[in-house]
């Protein structure tokens, strides 16, 4: 019934990417000193493409998703770096600016649909605020053409439009999630940037929700900056995965290569931190130790400290900064440095 | 300190209308005094008007007392004498058991009906019937009222009463023709009154303000002078002292804490004030059921230790003087005797003198025998009293603060203690109480303060201490010089059956007076002249009184200063 | 139950407040006390506060006397150097009347607010913990207490009482102010109730009471104090309107009879400022340094209401 | 429906309580009125008329229960009874006449310190260490902790008696006619009102002030509002339509309850402006033990703050969907 | 296989909420007619969506909520009527259980030594200078090492794991026989899961302990568990072992399940399953089979009655008529 994905090397055009992120800096100030919770973080996110990053509770995958959107909240600031959407720099952006360019642009997928939608207003008025809220397009149109729209949306994404009337808490938590999907799509964005969307769902209904998106992208073509801290998940449905330690990007890659080949000790070990349904029984051993105090860091790599294969010196001195190691695969760690591919050679 | 609420009725409009028609302007007349102004009085706390203006009401709209129903005579507490009014006079028979009013003739009710003896029949036998309304309690010793024609009305005494005369004076009568057809009079809510007062027209009655219209009909011609008397709400002593000073009130009553610069200082030409201390005398009780207060030395220690002139000063303000030995006081100079005071200077009472009172408790054996700086009983057992007065009282709470001071001061364990009325009238009342500051009654002649104070019949069988007869001291002797006065009109006999009750008085010290109740007085002449003032106290000033009705001679006296000043307010 | 009944502020277990602060060495300070001076709103009104008691606990050190009203000068002095708040109409000293007024109006505030919330623990707590019917019926009471108008109902139970006085202000702010407190807890109770630790507690075998006092008690320590210093406000600004109605005992020395003196003797009228404002204002003082320690308790367990840091140009 | 059925319910069972309260504490108290009448008159009551006035105040003798339910009765016929310090006045009229006058002024005071602290907090709230924020809210704090009385007299005084601006007193000018209609009467009604209101509205705006700021500062942090904002709502609208209107719903059960404090607060504001009111027709009750005034003060005070209640309840479920399936 | 006697046991153990007022009482029916065993040596997996009742099994067997109807064996006795703190703490040193959020089954307000004293202290398993030792002691089996550094601190000084290593040695400290884990690790960060799985593993195989371990994470149970049982509204519809159960799912909610895991392990890109409808809410469970409404392969009688069980194998069993021979 519904087409094969599009892979992401059919995805790939030439063209610059659609999201560039490079060297974003965001820093919270709390009671008790800075914390750096993205620490020059660099991607880009393609056309078409699926992007997701990964990482464990803290390491700063929602961080750099709030400050790409621009939607981070005191304590939090953005330090330094660029987000480029589409050549422009989001962080530079007036608030005219930015209220253009979000949700008709970019939108957002919050992780608890429970607290992302407002207890008191409609599910149809929620919608129509965010159509209502952009002239270009809905300007023109009536409360009821809104309306209408809104119903079309519900329905778009797996809901009974006369839902529309409803109140968030007379539908179940799948239904919520959906309809801030709904909303997501309201103005056909190019970017949607998804802070772990079924986080808080059972494995079924996140199995409905997850396949409504994929369906969804393939009729209308966005692409996706996924957030999850399920490994699982995000090989699944991504492309192409960024796994998050601490603040940094440690690696990025197909997420056929994070599965099959990961490289960054980081990763290798998070992969066999969670058991599988299918495949032998293994023995796992998780990662000793836990993530760092982001106030005091570790000098040099910041995983050295829960690296058994950390090198005596270098390790806990030079932080190792992400570098090519195969086609569309980099990775930060000093231990790859024989892998690490000379520019020239990769192109 | 707390007083009641004043309560009104609807306007009506007819009248308004009528009566507007004089209204707009002072224009002298013949007599050469200018008409016209509103008046405006206030003398107790209210802070919403309620309509009701029935003569009987348990606690009467003050102007329902004088200035709509009228009495039948007018006694003015000042120099004693009873002025005809509604009655032109009254003729004692003989034997002092028949009494005869002669009516006044030519005299209206306010909606055009005569009044005559009939309505002052009506009013008696209504009081007979319903004891409720008996408010001058006259029936206690009429047997029957009769008239003999339209304008002499005859009451018959059960028993020789001499004070009679008076209490009859001020029967305030009310219309027949109108109370007759009431269902029931006790709960009749007199909003509309048919009086013959000079100000008996309720011509506004508003929330906060309430005004009664000069009555066209009255019967003293040309009388009253002003348009309209005023009474505004205030809750308290502080509103109304603003509005004093603020020129806010012509005619005033209230208590204002250090008048002088409070208020006179604000316009010297205009605001007046004159206390004159002519009022009941306020008394510190002592229960002599009880040792120490039985024994007469300690109670002589207690005149001799209180210091007379702070307690006039700060505890009152300086608006009185300290009472004489007798408890009489200026008003009733004329009743005193100077053997009685001659003895009493002897005693040392009523005069300052620590040492003195220290001297007499150390005869009478209160010494401090433990040491603890305080007196003991003579038996030795501790001694230690409690002073009560009523709590929000505040000028008696001062005064009660300095006596016990000057107790202390001597030795004796005194604390102030300031119960709610409620249970400070109660503790008197039933006795449970050691010192107390109090009351007493005051009256047409020194008499009712003594019975007041002195008559044992006033102890009821539940122990129950009627009238003032608080301190409880009782003798065969006052009992009989009591009763010795009113069987009596002939003044010799009367004094000197006072002049006895006065030695046995300040021989036996049942009570120590501390100083003539003051009676809070301000007038303001920037509109209104014909106040009584200090150089010429014709009557009693007060705009209230709770025992006489001499504000009317004052009303119907006071007008506007010139044809100018009252024009339009 | 309804969302209604909710408590207003959602209040964090106490342990939140334990953040070490970078200002304060490791005194041997106990962990609230290095939180709340940490909080400078909190801190200024400790600051006041402990001006305060220390005056009401050495009233007798810092003006004796027998008697504060005593009447012991020539009236209506203004301040003087022997006189520094100068005296009364009766010819008290104003400054002995206010510091011996500290402790009057101080001991009726604080002895109300922890018998209020004594009660207001005994209650909600049990209210809360018990549940069923006997929390249907205390919470049916509070309601109601809520819901009666506060001072006409003290007016009237406070002219019941024959003798007022400080004691009487107590009984009756105390029988009277307790369902808000009560109301605040239950809620925090029924949450706690059902936290994992409690459950954890059942588990290895804590009795009922062990549990209520030592595992959910601790837990509300920031809303028991911050009700209890509520609880002490209305007391003594209650306790002086009262007074100032004529319904406290007139021959005691505290901050709403000074008042009342004062308004008795027109001191505004007569330009005897040194009656009325010195009282007033230690009034508000308290009240203020309370309700300062109040937002500071409130920042300090919920951090959403901490002003951030000013953020430097990166 | 259910959620204000219950609410119904709890009423009554509130009113029950209270009406039951009232029947108890005159009987509780000591203190006889026509005793302390009387004694005001010091004494010279002829013990008959004592006798025959017990009878007609309806000093009614019998079993407490008795009593009780003729209480009960009367209440349901509307009868309050006769008040005692000023009989033959019913007390139904005593109240009246100062009921209106406490309503409208408590009403409006609150009303406006309501919206007023509402509006501020949310303001301060948005802007966080801004003016509202850092200026206008430690000020309304510190005039929250004034005692009521000293801060209306010092105005009073300062604004009324010293720069003249302001009456010293009374609802109106007793210059001017009581007429409704008429627009002279209207503007005295509101000159007179301005002082009151205003020290009412400055004694209780900090507590709205900051109840609001607090929790509009909890709701802010909520997703939705991120998730408003980024949707690329106006600030207007995400502050009233998302934020506002969400913090609002736990000062709402507040305000009704907090009507019960002005309500008998009025008294104090009564006094000091001579303003027409219940309050001091309570203490006047209380005072002279007038027991059937005082019950239908106290009464009265309890309707109101019932029915204020019910207003709030009902303002609350046409905000916040969710109770309403409650 | 299973030759030992079960250590705990339930039987027909059901259990129904009551909520709502007086008005509109609604019964939540969490748990109908569980049955099942835990051996000792062995770890029991119970497997559900939120809101299927597993939880509830779990403080039910804990004695945290009284049954509605069943028993509950240990050691071959129903201990349903144990009641009294004398008899539940005997069963509470027996039976002990971890909380699934580390952060709240610690109480902030208490330091680590005193979480570890108090089960040591009314189960009287140690005193005096014994108790620090017996402290260390428990410290050291669940790796928290040096044990003095943990002693002093207090939870919020911890990370999460290690937070949860102290509320298993809580519930080792009274040396029990039986744990229930209520999903220990949901709450943990990814790379800390496995140390917890692997420490509650070697608990088993060191000590003999039978554990149940509650989940939702199908992957952590087949890599843990022995033995699995799959519930669904209420209903326990599934158990057998581990490997078998979750290779070869029978019941069509099992196999609905199993297919929603992301598994990239099965291939990138797993096929996609039709799922209709939502979990139904547990007071509207009616009399049939709660997954009736879900099920591809529903037949008429499902809505009839619930299924009974069919044993498939010696350790295998569903509820579902697919397997009703009769």
């Amino acid at each position: 019934m519904t087409q094969p994905m599009p892979t992401f090397d059919q995805a790939r055009t030439d063209a610059e990417p659609l999201l560039s992120v490079r060297d974003l800096v965001v820093e919270y100030h709390t009671q008790r000193g800075l914390v750096r919770a993205a620490d020059h973080v660099s991607f880009d996110l393609h056309r078409n493409e699926v992007f997701g990053l990964a990482g464990e509770s803290g390491c700063g995958k929602s961080t750099v998703a709030h400050a790409i959107t621009r939607i981070l909240k005191p304590p939090a600031h953005i330090a330094g770096g660029q987000v480029l959407f589409d050549e422009v720099d989001v962080l530079k952006l007036n608030d005219d600016q930015l209220r253009d360019i979000r949700w008709r642009r970019i939108s957002i997928v919050f992780q608890s649909a429970m607290n992302a939608l407002s207890p008191v207003l409609t599910v149809g008025t929620q919608i129509a605020d965010a159509l209502q809220a952009h002239e270009n397009g809905t300007a023109q149109m009536t409360r009821r053409q809104v309306l209408d729209r809104a119903r079309e949306l519900l329905d778009l994404v797996g809901i009974d439009p006369d839902r529309v009337n409803s109140y968030p808490h007379q539908l179940s938590g799948g239904m919520r999630q959906r309809v801030v999907i709904a909303i997501a799509l309201a103005l056909n964005p190019e970017l949607i940037v998804m802070d772990e969307p079924t986080t808080a769902l059972d494995v079924v209904v996140q199995k409905q929700i997850m396949d409504q998106i994929r369906e969804l992208r393939n009729q209308f073509g966005f692409s996706i900056l996924f957030i999850s801290h399920d490994l699982s998940l995000m090989v699944e449905f991504s492309d192409r995965v960024g796994i998050m330690y601490a603040g940094e990007l440690v690696e990025v890659a197909p997420s056929q290569a994070i599965f099959n080949d990961p490289q960054h000790p980081y990763t290798v070990r998070l992969m066999n931190s969670f058991p599988t349904l299918s495949g032998p029984r293994v023995e796992l051993f998780g990662i000793p130790g836990s993530p760092p105090d982001l106030i005091t860091p570790p000098p040099g790599c910041r995983f050295h400290p829960r690296c058994d294969v950390a090198l005596a010196g270098r390790c806990q001195t030079e932080r190792p900064g992400l570098q090519p190691i195969g086609a569309r695969h980099m990775a930060a760690c000093h231990l790859l440095d024989d892998k690490i591919v000379n520019k020239e050679d990769a192109s | 300190m707390i007083k009641m609420v004043a309560r009104m009725t609807l306007v009506s409009l007819a009248l308004v209308l009528v009566l507007s028609v004089g209204f707009g302007g002072a224009l002298a007349q013949d007599d050469g005094i200018p008409r016209g102004g509103i008046v405006t009085v206030s003398h107790e706390a209210f802070s919403v008007v309620l309509r009701n203006f029935s003569p009987f009401a348990p606690t009467q709209n003050p102007a329902s007392q004088a200035f709509i129903y009228e009495p039948l005579m007018v006694w003015n507490e000042v120099d004693g004498e009873i002025i005809p009014w509604l009655a032109t006079g009254f003729v004692w028979s003989d034997d002092l058991l028949t009494l005869t009013f002669n009516i006044r003739e030519g005299v209206m009710w306010n909606d055009g009906e005569t009044f005559d003896a009939n309505d002052v029949l009506y009013t008696m036998n209504l009081t007979r019937e319903f004891p409720a309304l008996d408010r001058g309690a006259v029936w206690a010793f009429l047997d029957s009222v009769e008239l003999l024609d339209d304008y002499t009305i005859q009451f018959n005494l059960g028993e020789v009463y001499s004070l009679a005369d008076v209490l009859i004076a001020q029967t305030r009568p009310v219309p027949e023709h109108i109370w007759s057809e009431l269902d029931d009079p006790v709960t009749f809510v007199d909003d509309d009154p048919v009086a013959t007062g000079p100000f008996s027209v309720v011509c506004r009655l508003e929330d906060q303000v309430f005004e009664l219209c000069a009555n066209p009909l009255y019967w003293q011609e040309g009388r009253p002078y002003v348009d309209a008397i005023r009474y505004p709400a205030y809750p308290g002593n502080e509103q109304s002292t603003l509005a004093l000073i603020n020129g806010d009130i012509d005619w005033g009553g209230h208590f204002i804490p250090d008048v002088e610069t409070t208020y006179a200082a604000a316009d010297p030409d205009n605001f007046n004030f004159y206390y004159w201390p002519g009022g009941a005398t306020v008394n510190l009780y002592m229960n002599t059921t009880k040792a120490p207060y039985d024994d007469v030395a300690f109670r002589r220690a207690v005149s001799q230790a209180i210091d007379y002139n702070a307690v006039v000063n700060i505890g009152m303000y300086g608006y009185t003087i300290p009472s004489d030995p007798t408890g009489l006081g200026p008003r009733f100079e004329g009743w005193a005797s100077q053997e009685a005071l001659e003895r009493a200077a002897e005693l040392g009472l009523n005069e300052y003198a620590p040492s003195a009172a220290a001297a007499t408790l150390d005869e009478a054996g209160y010494l401090d025998v433990n040491g603890d700086g305080f007196r003991e009983l003579p038996n030795g057992d501790p001694m230690s009293m409690n002073v009560q007065v009523v709590n929000g009282w505040t000028d008696w709470v001062t005064s009660v603060q300095i006596i016990s001071q000057n107790l202390q001061d001597i030795g004796v364990n005194a604390q102030v203690v300031t119960p709610e009325f409620g249970e400070w009238l109660n503790n008197l009342q039933t006795g449970d109480y050691d010192i107390s500051i109090g009351w007493s009654s005051s009256g047409y002649t020194p008499w009712n303060y003594y019975r007041d104070s002195l008559d044992s019949s006033l102890l009821g069988a539940d122990n129950i201490a009627n009238a003032t007869s608080w301190s409880r001291w009782f003798s065969d002797d006052a009992d009989a010089l009591l009763a010795a006065f009113t069987a009596t009109a002939d003044p010799d006999e009367q004094f000197q059956v006072l002049s006895d009750l006065q030695m046995l008085f300040v021989e036996n010290v049942p009570l120590v007076p501390l100083f003539p109740g003051p009676t809070w007085y301000q007038w303001n002449t920037q509109q209104f002249t014909g106040f009584p003032t200090a150089d010429n106290y014709y009557t009693q000033g007060s705009p209230w009184s709770r025992d006489s009705n001499s504000r009317l001679l004052v009303a119907v006296n006071i007008h506007c200063i010139d044809d100018t000043a009252c024009g339009q307010e | 139950m309804s969302t209604v009944e909710q408590p207003q502020t959602a209040v964090q277990p106490a342990g939140a407040t334990a953040a070490p602060q970078r200002a304060f060495p490791r005194l041997p300070l106990p962990n609230w006390l290095r939180s709340i001076l940490g909080n400078r709103k909190a801190a200024i009104g400790l600051v006041i506060l402990s001006f305060f008691v220390f005056v009401a606990v050495f009233a007798p050190l810092i003006a004796p006397t027998q008697n504060p009203n005593r009447m012991v000068a020539r009236p209506v002095q203004a301040p003087s150097a022997e006189y520094i708040l100068g005296t009364t109409r009766q010819g008290q000293d104003v400054f002995v009347q206010i510091v011996h007024g500290t402790q009057v109006s101080m001991a009726v505030g604080f002895t109300t607010g922890t018998v209020v919330m004594a009660i207001a623990i005994i209650i909600g707590i049990t209210a809360g913990y018990i549940g069923g019917i006997f929390d249907e019926l205390l919470s049916l009471a509070m309601n109601i207490v809520l819901i009666i108008p506060a001072l006409p109902l003290i007016i009237v139970v406070a002219g019941f009482i024959d003798r007022p006085g400080p004691l009487t202000i107590v009984v009756v702010l105390s029988l009277i102010s307790w369902a808000y407190g009560a109301r605040v807890l239950r809620a925090q109770t029924l949450t706690l109730r059902n936290s994992d630790f409690v459950a954890a507690a059942r588990v290895v075998g804590e009795p009922t009471w062990r549990i209520v006092l030592f595992e959910i008690l601790p837990n509300m320590t920031s809303l028991v104090v911050s009700s209890w210093i509520g609880a002490v406000l209305y007391a003594i600004l209650t306790q002086a309107s009262l007074e100032f109605i004529g319904l406290g005992d007139p021959n005691i020395s505290s901050w709403g009879t000074i008042l009342y003196w004062a308004q008795n003797n027109a001191a505004l009228l007569t330009n005897a400022w040194w009656t009325f404002i010195p009282p007033g204002v230690c009034i508000a003082l308290v009240g203020f340094s309370l309700t300062l320690i109040n937002y500071g308790i409130d920042e300090i367990t919920n951090p959403r209401l901490r002003r951030e840091p000013k953020v430097k140009a990166a | 429906m259910r959620f204000i059925l219950r609410r119904l319910g709890f009423y009554l069972i509130a009113l029950l309580v209270s009406v039951t309260l009232n029947f108890m504490i005159p009987r509780l108290m000591s203190g006889d009125p026509v005793q302390l009448m009387f004694a005001r008159f010091q004494g010279r009551m002829d013990p008959r008329a004592i006798e025959s006035l017990y009878e007609t105040f309806g000093f009614v003798q019998g079993p407490l229960h008795e009593q009780y339910f003729t209480y009960l009765s009367h209440l349901l016929q509307g009868d309050l009874g006769v008040s005692i310090a000023n009989f033959p006045i019913p007390v139904t009229e005593v109240i009246a006449v100062g009921l209106g006058w406490t309503l409208r002024l408590v009403g409006l005071a609150t009303v406006i310190a309501f919206s007023a602290g509402i509006f501020l907090g949310i303001r301060a709230a948005w802007r966080r260490g801004r003016f509202a924020d850092s200026v206008i809210l430690p000020i309304t704090g510190l005039l929250s902790a004034f005692p009521y009385f000293w801060l209306a007299m010092l105005v009073l005084y300062f604004f009324a008696l010293g720069l003249g601006w302001f009456p010293l007193g009374h609802a109106y000018s007793l210059d001017i006619h009581q007429d409704w209609s008429s627009p002279e009467y209207l503007s005295s009604v509101l000159h007179h009102m301005i002082l009151p209101a205003t020290t009412i509205v400055l004694t209780a705006i900090g507590g709205w002030m900051l109840g609001m700021r607090n929790n509009m500062i909890s709701v802010l942090s909520e997703d939705y509002i991120t998730m408003a904002q980024a949707k690329g709502l106006s600030d207007r609208r995400v502050m009233y339509t998302y934020a506002a209107r969400n913090a609002i719903l736990p000062s709402l059960t507040g305000f009704a309850m907090s009507l019960g404090f002005v309500l008998g607060g009025a008294l104090l504001t009564e006094i000091v402006f001579s303003y027409p009111g219940v309050g001091y027709t309570l203490l006047t009750a209380v005072n002279t033990r007038d027991y059937p005034l005082m019950q239908g003060v106290f009464l009265m005070i309890t309707v109101a703050v019932l029915v204020a209640n019910l207003l709030a309840d009902t303002m609350y479920v046409l905000l916040d969907p969710r109770v309403r399936a409650a | 296989m299973i030759a030992a006697k079960p250590i705990l046991e339930a039987q027909g153990l059901t259990k129904h909420f009551r909520t709502g007022g007086a008005v509109s009482q609604r019964v939540v029916k969490a748990l109908q007619d569980a049955s099942f065993q835990l051996y000792p040596g062995k770890v029991t997996a119970l497997v559900g969506e939120s809101g299927s009742g597993k939880s509830t099994t779990a403080r039910l067997l804990a004695r945290l909520y009284e049954p509605t109807a069943g028993q509950i064996i240990y050691a071959g006795r129903d201990t349903v009527e144990d009641k009294g703190r004398s008899k539940l703490l005997k069963y509470r040193s027996e039976v002990q259980m971890i909380f699934q959020d580390p952060f709240s089954s610690l109480n902030p307000v208490h330091s680590i030594s005193y979480h570890l004293k108090r089960p040591l202290q009314i189960h009287r398993k140690a005193q005096g200078r014994q108790m620090t030792e017996k402290v260390h002691d428990l410290l050291h089996t669940v790796a928290l090492t040096p044990p003095a550094d943990y002693t002093p601190k207090y939870p919020h000084q911890l990370s999460g794991g290690q937070r949860q290593r102290v509320a298993i040695a809580r519930a080792l400290a009274v040396e029990p026989k039986v744990i229930l884990a209520d999903e220990p690790i949901s709450m943990l960060d990814v790379s800390i899961r496995m140390g917890i799985l692997n420490l509650m593993a070697k608990l088993r195989d060191e000590q003999n302990l039978a554990f149940l371990y509650v989940t939702h994470d199908l992957a952590s149970a087949r890599y843990f568990a022995d033995e699995t049982m799959v519930m669904y509204a209420g209903h326990i519809v599934e158990s057998g072992g581990s490997e078998e159960l979750t290779q070869d799912p029978q019941h069509p909610y099992t196999q609905l399940l199993l297919s929603a895991v992301p598994d990239p392990a099965r291939g990138l890109r797993t096929q996609e399953t039709e799922i209709a409808g939502e979990v139904p809410s547990l007071s509207e469970v009616g009399e049939g089979c709660p997954f009736a409404a879900r099920c591809p392969h529903v037949m008429s009688r499902c809505r009839e009655a619930m299924p009974p069980v069919t044993r498939l194998s010696e350790t295998r069993w569903v509820r579902c008529y697919l397997f009703d021979e009769a």
